[in-house]
């Protein structure tokens, strides 16, 4: 068990719903990848339509607790908007913030996100903001009041993994008491354990289990390395070195040439 | 007079409020939330929130939802 | 369940029981991984001395296949006398056979290696040889009769993971039918994954574990990554991609800044 | 005659057989494997392998191991 | 020949003059590395003390172009005095502007960064702006009026090289036009080769040469690196293949088994 | 000035002659390049044909060394023939000795390659085997009278560069008194200043002249980067460190918000 | 009155002007730069400055430099 | 007999020997070398050197090379 924001919980492992080949394998992946939090999206409803309640529906009977994002916000009072029509729609005062800064990389605009994250903590959100590994916005997020930081691995959907291990290791140096989250471009289940041995709190996936040839079965690869990486994070893994050393002792090794012993 | 719902322009009484846009276009208020003029406007207040010509509304509802989008 | 030569076993992941703080540590380490297979070696006997019978007791006591090494051993004579012996003690015909070219680096000397797998496998042994990345060489023990062959990811004890993944993944495609463990120089979970997304068919772990803060909980760690990159293989991992792709789709996104939809 | 029993050199009796230097070292011969000049012995051949001046012999039991050791 | 703001110039590496053993070292290197630009820095002068004007005088004799630095400044404010201090001192309207978010990572804060750059901007300044490698600061830097943006490789002095190629090389592809030079972190000679290859239009570096065994051979080593990766960006490299090619043409190999040809 | 086998030369790249768009463009881009050594092969010779000699009159005006390489060799007994021909042909006792054991990766069949230099040095030539990056092979080789040894950056052609420069820097500290240099996979002039500064003695080039959209060009651009490499060798790089290092000093920064100093 | 020069407490007469301090300091205007209170003053207005109680003064002169320097 | 030659085969009059046979092929013997049967023949061994059925001729000339050729 954890604390995210305000909730106590047993996954490590945050999923998205977006990209599933149809909702009855999204809500089989999430049950298998055995998330607890799972992120949701607006969109404009077109009259007449109804098939934003079937997913509504389809997500409350998961369980599970539900992240709205500010998906495809460019700007704080977009962000900001969208944060208030997700909290009276969800009911729920958490809130993935995005607010996108170019269209190619799908790169956060760093500076409009930390003045929304202000303006949405103050009115009362959890504010999850979707970042990228830079120490100093990071901390400017939690001088504007984020409990929880949730940085880039790399572009959205890029599948790259870890671009930069080292800055993402530095952060969590630094910040050692903000919730860490990775939350974007993991592609294999090992990226996700290499973040968590990283000592991060957790991981947000969509597309990597949503469009494996197999969601339910990489939903479920994806839990394992999830605990596989905390697990070794908290047993304290060996550091990589420059020789090689042996793991059977030499002491008393047959046919050893050599002098009497 | 003229307003943009959701991208689309249409014309409308002067005048109208809120709950009377949502009746119009047949859109129930459950399962939706407005934001007019790029601020959201809580359920409470449809029926005291009136239009004005120009005036941009966003009728929004749930949907799957990974990362980001760009648009 | 998968076939490991003749046997049929449940777990990818085979663990080492050298360097463990304790014997009671490695048992317990041993048991957590899951594995159900242990590798162990030979040494002079002291005279009057019986440490041997405890430690073999014990390794009997977990009830897991016994995979003697021939480890120190730098010749084709030396690794074949220790494979007859191995045998008699053990009562197994599996035998990991190294053959060691340099004290420093601890590497295999394939060209032994491949002799001494000839004889053994037509002494009726079943081979695991330690060997490199070495295609040819790999071919060669294949040719030789190994069903098995145990590539380094790196230097023994190095822990730095899979110095070299392309060459490990050109071994995979190119023996699809041999089973393939990647047996040396593994350092965190996360390079057990990674060798399992490969297409291996298990990996071998002693250092990372034995050496851990905690081994019981770093045995536990290795269980859930082997578990977590067998799955991600096995459910078609999305490729790496060039550019970013959102994970919630566009159309209907609000505040679109546009002409009449 | 002198041997070499674990890489230590001993003066044992001329012709002395296998199993007879088990018992003059106090080694029971469970929990142990034998090799002579490189060449593994089986158990049921200790009784008639007899051995020669300047004989190597190596007396091995089981340890706990992990890759390799390098000596 | 290639234009570095108003100048036009021969020489693609920028050089630091710090952290020499000597100042004659130093200015051998400089003159070894065939930099036309170097930078410089202000410090509090003590009570009748000279030894500012003997770096000074150095400096001149160099004949070089003199790009001072804003060091250690954490400030809008204190970047723009320092800013005009040495415009006045070092009669060039030239600033390396640095605003540092963190005393550890000596990373860049971008927001302060970008507002720093607008003043100057509009002072007459030509900023030549050390920041990360993200690419919506880059491009508010740009609007704010520069013509030339400087990210790091990796931290100050680190010696890392490029931690994040693929971002790197994202800031060229987007921003063809600006002028972009490494600032930081680059370690060897191949790093720098590295970074031109990508297309960066120079490289700045200081402890990498400063702190070598060997200052002027590194300065001729940084040299022939920064000519090297130019002309393979200008020669249009390969791509790197998945398989092996043979360079041989393999028609006609004698001893082909084979058919009749 | 280095000493490669019995001769003394000025240039540590060697280069191919293959797969260039046009003699001419190879003869240009040879004397670019500044390598004083040329690879050659052999081929059928078809009746009546000529351009085998064309060609060998176009080397011999390059005037630098020729280098025969067994091309498309598979056994001991092919390489040993085709070293012959070689030998009487070009007029040289030097031959790079390749013996292929795969033919997708291209890969050196190790075993086979020691027996091949075993009986050419014996009958008097100058060995120059491509090999792995395996020390033990590598130290077969010499132990069969090489005095040089030319482990792969990467399959042939590939371009991929060093894979694995962990086992390519203990080749050259295991191996200090060999001739080593990198024979194929550099994709980059950065690639080749890198196998410099691990303290390689020379590369060779073909396939990343040769395919470069501008040969010459590129020929110039390899040159470059090996002279880096060398002197960065040479003058002793810095070591990458962990945290970030200012390289203008600390003392006396303006602003200093500070106590009294 | 109490001013701070790079850093240091000094006591200086009241109304002190810039050009008035260097002279005090035995400092040579060439060579140096002067901020006060976090602004740049130029060496033309030297003369004209007066200094106030608690003001902040730096006077800066050239130094090697390269990327940056924390503090 | 039948021979091959470059592993085209060739019907050749019996016992001829090398040099003829280059002189059947109008190939000089500058500029090439040749293996008879995956061993070298030098070129003052082509008068002497007589072929046999079955006999495997190369003849090789200068190419441009650079790493390996698979085949």
């Amino acid at each position: 068990m954890w604390n995210l924001g305000d909730q106590e919980i047993d996954s490590r492992l945050l999923t998205g719903t977006a990209l599933f080949p149809s909702p009855e394998i999204m809500a089989d992946a999430i049950e298998a990848s055995g998330s607890r939090v799972a992120t949701v999206a607006l969109r404009r409803q077109a009259p007449g339509e109804r098939s934003g309640e079937a997913f509504w529906s389809l997500i409350r009977e998961l369980g599970v607790h539900v992240l709205p994002n500010t998906a495809g916000c460019k700007s704080v009072k977009e962000a900001v908007a969208t944060a208030n029509m997700a909290r009276e729609l969800f009911g729920t005062r958490w809130i993935k913030l995005e607010v996108i800064g170019d269209d190619y990389t799908l790169q956060p605009d760093t500076t409009a996100l930390v003045e929304a994250a202000r303006v949405l903590v103050a009115d009362g959100f959890e504010v999850f903001p979707y970042t990228t590994e830079d120490l100093i916005v990071a901390q400017r997020l939690v001088d504007a009041g984020c409990r929880i930081v949730m940085p880039w691995g790399s572009p959205i959907g890029s599948g790259r993994g870890l671009m930069n291990p080292y800055l993402l290791k530095t952060l969590r140096n630094r910040l050692p008491d903000v919730t860490l989250i990775v939350d974007a471009g993991i592609g294999r289940p090992s990226d996700a354990a290499r973040a968590m041995e990283l000592g991060y709190d957790g991981v947000l996936i969509n597309s990597a289990i949503a469009l494996a040839d197999d969601p339910v079965g990489m939903a479920r690869a994806f839990r394992a390395a999830v605990e596989a990486g905390r697990l070794g994070f908290e047993a304290g893994a060996m550091d990589p070195r420059e020789t090689a050393t042996p793991s059977t002792p030499t002491l008393g090794t047959p046919f050893w040439h050599g002098q009497d012993a | 007079m003229n307003i943009r719902v959701n991208g689309t322009t249409r014309e409308v009484p002067d005048g109208l409020t809120l709950d009377r846009l949502l009746a119009i276009l047949d859109q129930r208020s459950e399962g939706v939330a407005v934001a007019v003029n790029l601020e959201f406007v809580p359920k409470s207040a449809y029926q005291h929130t009136r239009l004005s010509e120009s005036d941009t509304v966003e009728i929004v509802a749930p949907i799957a939802g990974g990362l980001t989008c760009g648009t």
